[in-house]
């Protein structure tokens, strides 16, 4: 009798990757009910055509790879990336920007850098940052959150207007955004950007009709949804404290102390934690760890430069909010982080030597 | 003949300097938002290497091995520099699209690549035949990606071709469709590194399908070290 | 030196990083006493059980062999003897399988018992004291004492080591899930296994033992603290439950809080471990004048009816020891030597009990799931965050993947002790250990293929000069006739007038004789100058041509015979 | 050896270096003028454009005088006065918006004494294609807006984008080129408006080199 | 004016720069690195030929001067990967024209066919066949190269080209082998240990 051979070890622990990535996916609950009460039934229109344009692309391209589609349709990667991409973009959004967006997340940024675990760049944020770039107009058509919009959208109007750009009364996103006195309503971060820009002080700019209690109206509610999934996450071990911490240390301590410096002119790190994609970006899109830094201190430094380089982008950059582009970049710096973050292994530590003397 | 015609296949595909040697990209990317600047840029280029080519070639003799490089720098930047006037003086409306982007064709890589790799150790028509292909290789992926970047990112085709061949030109604009949103990304400069990436990727899939086809039942025949004795 | 000293002497306890919590399951076994079980109809000895050569056979099939009595001779002082583990026929020396990951067959001596179980002569050795060191490792080397811990390294050799040591650690932790065989010994055999601890203290000249157990064995701790507290100069030190703290480098580190430095020994550190089962068998060796015959071997998994330990004769086929505790065997059964973590599967049971297997493990399918597909890595890190060498196993794989060798030992590869935690936590579930298991022997036959082209080359050119050297002679020689032709011809010239009536085929003969002679004669000078490589066959002449005949009938044949063999072939 | 080698390869590369200097300076003997007139033409048909024929009966090109005033650039700046009849008729200046979206925006400001705006041209910017270059009169129709407007004061809140609450509309997703704009061309207008009198009588150092014509890129 | 300043200006830098290189390609010139030595290092030294080249050294000096590096049978993907790290060129999967990669082989003489005839032993390249003429021959096993470069000259073709037998410490650990090692053991012949 012939047995079964196998290679060690013969046990198994800890979720399987396919597992991993669903637990994220459900982490996002609470910030999606959260969104859809906000700002509409749009998000989940947006979720569902990503999911299923995300599908149909990782099909094609595993097939035309010769690769198992079985496995690779298993692995819930496809599914974060568009769920991800889904809800960083307005909900009312045409519909062709969520289908280009999400090809390009998946064929270029993920398959031809070689499939799940190849790609350098996260692809959800890849995606928003090319549909970002190249159709600002549309990108940046955020409407007011459901307490102070003008107009309230029913699922069928919300439907129409993704996928025709005006709702079936005729109006188009900009009308829908625009309040009765004709001022559009833009999200919080851009919102109190432009009035800083526009030499007004930080308390001028809070009096701003978008702005609520802490943040912005909707979008501090957001966050913290955001930050409960992150909450869920930490403690299934799906993802490890480091990055967020570090990306929230990078952010909110020199926010903290340019808020101190210049009360006037530098929101402070309550404004910046709950507002935009920041704990979205924290928990969520900086954790993905396939294009994070792999050591311990690696993604604290990792976390660290993103959160940093957020601050920066909100403060100086020309975009009001900077998550994907600090992504981004910090993803370019994986290699090197990597390099010099590297754990010193065992028998090399240079007191190891010396007691050898 | 058949030195011509392998020069002609190396420059304009098998060595392309774009594509295969990667060579100016800096020029390649920055100037290819439309097929006019690519064409603009790439004639110029075209220029200068036949040029640089058959100047280093003739000189080539007398260049001790220690001095060759500032030599041929100094010959691709006269060619470059007496471009750049001529352009000035005569189509003013082009030098002021690719304007910066002239004085770069000396730091073009492709062109000293040119000079050392071959001009330096061949006769000057070879040396003229080889800049003409390599350049006109180089100038072909420039149009190729200007063609893909401007339909992409708006649409048309040969647009402000006036501004290079004249007058006449403005026939030659193509308007394929009318984007309210052109896909911005394709004429920023992500676009030429994603675009060129996809051009590469293209040319290696046609070389792979070749050499499949083509799979040769050439047979080697195998040396023997020691039968002799 | 001195740090070591200092962190011991507190009795400190250090952290190794990394390190995983599997399952335990030592349970039922560890509960079972000892058991002995039957010789079984044969014993198969492989001649090789440990690193290095095996030893010289000094046996022949029909021979009938008494137990304990040396089967082989130790060649050279890195090998060990192997011994008889009852009386018995030596029944064949063939090739069997080997208890191997490979399943490669391996020379092995295989003994039918006889049911006497006859001991050859005895000489019990009780006070040790009164020999040299020198003299007891003698003993424990003729004993045939290997490491029972891990890989089998020949004991005497460890300590024979010229080297002062302050620390003599006692490996009893026995970190590993389901094994509880040095757990089992422990309990039962604590007396022994102390008084095999002194006679190593006493050939270490060790300073200080260090008993170190696993807080899960709080039996056996009992039981050893009671035996080691007449000895001031022993301490017992309960380390925590962690995967893999009875690695000999963590432990080290557990205990004296200090890294092995990469590619040294602990003996450079002053630090010397054996395995608390080496320590029993170190005992038996010398007091009792027992060589290696038998080890506690772990039966265990949900396959099988009595789990416990036993104590088996080296050589026992596995399928003895698993018909003993009653096994039945599930769909896709997996048959494991050694633990769950770093234990190889068997595909076949026939292979025997050598010195290093501790465990036999057969589980259920519910118990130990068989491994899933292996997806991709997500880089996902869990594996960094366990490797207790601190490597980084993610970016090994890749490189694994990429045959980028040298790139893996700049990333210390050889610094993993294929623990297999990595794998154990990884949630795409690659078996990592595997790809580095594969890589390091890629990497070493690669430099052994390297050593092998060195040699190549210098052949070859050796070669080289050699037929141009011959050439050379070759011209001269024909230069040398050539010469004595035209100096032959002239002379007839001149000769011709003079001498026409003589015979002047005579004389040109006898000057054809002295040309060859002479270039004979060069030619062996040449030879001679030249190095002895010169190989005899390529200047010997061809054969004559009466004898090409022969050949060519020769070649007929041959040409027949393989006709015959391609048809049949055919058929 | 040395010595040898060191003066053989310097007096080549010094021969070389002679050849083609000489051959260089040749060629830019021969295109001077060609090049001066281009520049020339270039620049005049911008300021035709805003400062119609009808408006001027001097050489605008040669108008040119160098203004060094920190309200407009840190460099000196050319401008361009236009004469009709021996009156001023028309002042143009070239501006810069240094806030542009990316860099700087290089502007022609015009305006008549009466301080009325004649019209503005883009020189030369860098904006994002299909967003921020609709500020060139070959892609949108908005620089024309300018033409025609009058500055009240110097805290006109007229003159800004809409979105800010003034006059000028701003493009659809872009709000930071058109704000630059629009607030170049206030301070330039401001100034103009503020100094007309003495810019007419001033003595300015001549231009020497024409300023760059209407970019495309 | 301007003009005669350019050309002294432009001429008299070029003058001292050439100087200063004349001067540095004698003081620092670098012995050219032997890289044919480098190349012959790499190559498998199994002198078989398969490249085209009589032996490995004149392969070296054929890469050294821009051959293809992918010709070598014997070295296989390890040695392309090598060869093109050292001459900076991409490494390309072997050249099938010159053969394909295999297990590892030896020569292996059936003594009781061979008539003596002493080819084998002149068709070796690394001297590895021991024999002398009308005497039995054989192959020294571990000098051999597995370039079966006497296979042909055998006038009765008694040397067959066996497999490198697999130890436990050469095993590759390839999982997928283990079921046919196990039936090694039947296929070996029992042989007395004397």
């Amino acid at each position: 009798m012939s047995f079964k051979v196998a290679a060690a070890p013969h046990g198994h622990s800890q979720k399987k990757t396919n597992q991993v990535m669903a637990w994220v996916v459900f982490a996002l609950i609470p910030g999606v009910l959260i969104q859809s009460y906000f700002f509409g039934w749009g998000v989940w229109f947006q979720i569902l055509i990503a999911i299923s344009v995300a599908y149909l692309a990782e099909s094609i391209c595993v097939w035309a790879r010769e690769r198992s589609a079985r496995q690779a349709l298993r692995d819930n990667t496809a599914l974060v990336t568009a769920v991800l991409l889904a809800i960083s973009i307005p909900p009312l959004a045409p519909w062709w920007i969520i289908v280009i967006g999400t090809l390009f997340s998946i064929v270029v940024v993920k398959q031809v850098y070689g499939g799940m675990g190849q790609n350098i760049f996260n692809p959800a944020m890849a995606g928003y940052v090319l549909l970002l770039i190249s159709f600002p107009v549309q990108m940046t058509h955020w409407l007011p959150a459901a307490p102070i919009a003008p107009y309230d959208l029913g699922v069928w109007q919300t439907l129409h207007t993704i996928i025709f750009e005006y709702t079936p009364a005729g109006y188009d996103v900009e009308q829908l955004r625009t309040t009765v006195d004709g001022i559009s309503m833009a999200t919080p971060l851009d919102g109190v950007k432009t009035a800083l820009d526009q030499g007004q002080i930080l308390s001028e700019a809070y009096q701003l009709p978008m702005m609520g209690a802490l943040a912005g109206i909707g979008w501090q509610w957001l966050n913290l949804g955001f930050l409960l999934g992150g909450a869920i996450l930490l403690q299934q071990r799906v993802i490890r404290w480091h990055i967020p911490v570090g990306f929230l240390a990078g952010l909110l301590i020199p926010s903290l102390l340019a808020h101190v410096f210049a009360p006037s002119i530098m929101p402070g790190p309550i404004f910046h934690a709950l507002s935009g994609a920041t704990m979205l970006g924290a928990f969520f899109i900086a954790t993905d760890p396939v294009s994070a830094a792999t050591s311990d201190r690696g993604r604290l430094l990792f976390g660290l430069l993103i959160g940093l380089l957020i601050w920066v982008i909100r403060t100086w950059g020309g975009y009001p909010d900077a998550v994907a582009f600090a992504v981004l970049l910090a993803n370019l710096c994986v290699p090197i982080i990597d390099r010099y973050t590297r754990p010193t292994v065992y028998g090399h530590h240079s007191g190891a030597k010396h007691d050898a003397e | 003949m058949s030195e011509f015609k392998t020069l002609t296949k190396q420059g304009l595909w098998e060595n392309n300097p774009a594509l295969v040697q990667l060579l100016g990209l800096c020029p390649l990317l920055a100037v290819t938002a439309s097929v006019t600047n690519a064409l603009g840029l790439g004639l110029a280029t075209l220029f200068v290497l036949v040029g640089s080519n058959i100047t280093v070639s003739l000189v080539r003799q007398w260049v001790p091995q220690e001095i060759r490089i500032p030599v041929f720098v100094m010959v691709i930047a006269t060619f470059v520099t007496i471009i750049q006037l001529l352009m000035n003086a005569y189509v003013y409306q082009l030098y002021q699209t690719l304007g910066i982007f002239i004085p770069l064709i000396v730091t073009n890589c492709a062109i000293i690549g040119r000079a050392e790799a071959y001009a330096s150790k061949n006769k000057w028509n070879y040396a003229a035949i080889d800049g003409l292909m390599m350049g006109l290789g180089f100038a072909a992926v420039l149009v190729v990606l200007g063609g893909l970047r401007e339909i992409l990112g708006n649409g048309t085709l040969f647009d402000g071709a006036e501004l290079l061949l004249g007058e006449w030109a403005k026939q030659l604009r193509i308007e394929l469709f009318s984007l309210d949103y052109p896909l911005l990304l394709a004429i920023l400069p992500p676009g030429a590194f994603i675009g060129m990436g996809f051009i590469i990727a293209l040319k290696n899939r046609i070389d792979a399908k070749r050499e499949e086809l083509q799979a040769s039942e050439k047979t080697v025949t195998r040396a023997r070290v020691t039968a002799e004795s | 030196m001195q740090d070591i000293k200092q962190f011991v002497e507190s009795g400190q306890i250090a952290r190794f990083p990394g390190g995983i919590h599997p399952p335990e399951r030592k349970q039922p076994a560890s509960e079972q006493p000892l058991r002995r079980i039957p010789y079984a109809n044969e014993l198969i000895l492989p001649l090789r059980q440990h690193i290095g050569v095996s030893g010289q056979c000094t046996v022949r099939e029909g021979d009938h062999v008494l137990k304990g009595q040396p089967l082989t001779d130790a060649v050279l002082h890195q090998g060990l003897p192997l011994h008889a583990p009852t009386s018995g026929t030596v029944k064949a020396i063939e090739q069997r399988p080997m208890s191997h990951a490979s399943g490669l067959p391996e020379q092995a001596i295989v003994i039918s018992p006889d049911g006497h179980d006859q001991w050859r002569e005895r000489q019990p050795l009780p006070d040790y004291q009164q020999r040299d060191k020198a003299e007891l490792l003698d003993i424990i080397q003729a004993a045939g004492v290997a490491g029972l811990g891990g890989a089998g390294f020949p004991t005497s050799q460890k300590l024979a080591q010229q080297k002062p040591v302050s620390y003599l650690i006692i490996n009893g932790v026995e970190c590993e899930p389901y094994i509880c065989a040095d757990d089992r010994l422990m309990r039962e055999h604590a007396r022994d296994i102390v008084l095999g601890m002194r006679i190593l203290a006493y050939i270490t000249g060790a300073d200080k033992t260090l008993l170190a157990i696993e807080d899960n064995k709080p039996e056996a701790i009992a039981s050893m603290h009671q035996a080691i507290s007449e000895y001031s100069d022993i301490e017992l030190r309960v380390v925590p439950t962690k995967y893999p703290s009875g690695g000999e480098k963590q432990l080290i580190q557990l205990l004296t809080g200090h890294e092995v430095p990469s590619k040294q020994l602990p003996i450079e550190m002053g630090v010397i471990m054996q395995n608390v089962g080496t320590a029993f068998a170190v005992k038996e060796a010398v007091i009792d004048d027992k060589p290696l015959i038998e080890r506690v071997v772990t039966l265990t998994g949900e396959c099988i009816e009595h789990p416990g330990n036993v104590w088996a004769p080296l050589g026992t086929p596995v399928d003895a020891l698993l018909d003993f505790a009653g096994f039945k065997p599930e769909q896709q059964q997996r048959v494991i030597m050694g633990g769950p973590m770093m234990g190889f599967t068997l595909p076949i049971t026939a292979v025997p009990v050598i010195k290093t297997t501790n465990c036999i493990l057969v589980p259920s399918t519910e118990e130990l799931p068989p491994p899933g597909d292996e997806m991709a890595c997500i880089r996902c890190g869990a594996c960094a965050e366990v490797c207790p060498a601190s490597l980084q196993p993610q970016q090994l794989q890749w490189l694994a993947k990429a045959k980028d060798y040298p790139a893996l030992e700049d990333n210390n590869l050889f610094d993993c002790i294929e623990c297999g935690a990595c794998a154990f936590v990884c949630p795409s579930e690659i078996p990592l250990v595997h790809y580095y298991r594969q890589a390091k022997s890629q990497i070493r036959n690669q430099a052994r293929e390297q050593a092998k082209a060195e040699l190549a080359k210098q052949r070859f050119e050796a070669r080289q000069a050699r037929l141009e050297r011959e050439k050379e002679e070759r011209l001269e020689r024909h230069r040398k006739a050539a010469e004595a032709r035209k100096q032959m011809q002239q002379q007839k010239a001149q000769d011709a007038p003079e001498q026409e009536s003589n015979n002047d085929g005579k004389s040109s003969a006898v000057a054809a004789a002295i040309a060859r002679a002479k270039a004979k004669k060069a030619a062996q000078e040449g030879g001679s100058a030249g190095s002895e490589a010169s190989d005899e066959a390529t200047t010997q002449p061809r054969p004559a041509q009466d004898k090409s005949a022969a050949v060519a009938a020769a070649i007929a044949r041959a040409k027949k015979k393989k006709q015959a063999r391609d048809q049949e072939d055919k058929q | 050896m040395t010595l040898n080698s060191m003066q053989k390869n310097g007096l080549l590369l010094g021969l070389f270096a002679l050849v083609s200097t000489a051959l260089v300076l040749g060629v830019e003997a021969v295109t001077e003028d060609a090049i001066a007139e281009q520049q020339r033409t270039q620049t005049l048909a911008s300021l035709n454009e805003i400062i119609p024929p009808e408006l001027h009966d001097n050489d605008l090109y040669h108008s040119c005088g160098l203004l060094s005033e920190p309200a407009l650039s840190q460099q000196s700046v050319p401008i361009y006065r236009g004469y009709l009849n021996g009156e001023p008729s028309a002042l143009a200046v070239e501006a810069v918006a240094p806030n542009g979206y990316s860099g700087k925006i290089r502007l022609l400001v015009a305006i008549k004494p009466s301080g009325e705006v004649l019209g503005v041209r883009t020189l030369q910017h860098q904006e994002t294609p299909g967003l921020g270059d609709k500020i060139e009169k070959q892609k949108s129709d908005w620089i024309h807006s300018f033409a025609g407007k009058r500055l009240q004061s110097q805290n006109d809140d007229r003159w800004a984008v809409q979105r800010d609450g003034g006059m000028f509309d701003q493009f659809t997703g872009a709000t930071i080129t058109p704000r630059a704009v629009v607030g170049a061309v206030k301070s330039a207008t401001w100034y103009l408006q503020q100094h007309s009198a003495e810019l007419f009588q001033a003595a300015l150092p001549q231009c020497n080199s024409a300023p760059q014509g209407d970019s495309h890129e | 004016m301007s003009f005669v300043v350019g050309l002294i200006a432009i001429g008299a830098l070029a003058l001292i720069f050439g100087l200063i290189l004349g001067f540095a390609a004698i003081k620092f010139k670098v012995e050219s690195d032997p890289i044919v030595d480098q190349i012959d290092e790499i190559l498998p030294q199994t002198q078989c030929g398969q490249c085209g080249y009589p032996g490995c050294r004149p392969y070296a000096e054929a890469i050294a001067n821009g051959d293809e590096i992918n010709k070598c049978p014997p070295g296989g993907e390890t040695t392309i990967k090598k060869l093109a790290d050292l001459m900076g060129v991409e490494a390309k999967p072997l050249d099938a024209a010159h053969g394909e990669e295999s297990v590892k082989k030896v020569a292996i003489i059936r003594e009781d066919e061979c008539i003596g005839c002493t080819k084998c032993i002149q068709a070796c390249p690394v001297d590895a066949i021991l024999g002398a003429a009308k005497q039995m021959h054989t192959v020294i096993e571990h000098e051999c190269t597995g370039c079966d470069l006497c296979v042909e000259p055998c006038p009765v073709d008694c040397i067959d080209m066996v497999e490198v037998e697999a130890k436990p410490e050469t095993w590759q650990w390839n999982l997928d082998s283990v079921k046919q090692n196990i039936h090694k053991a039947d296929t070996i012949p029992v042989k007395l240990v004397e």
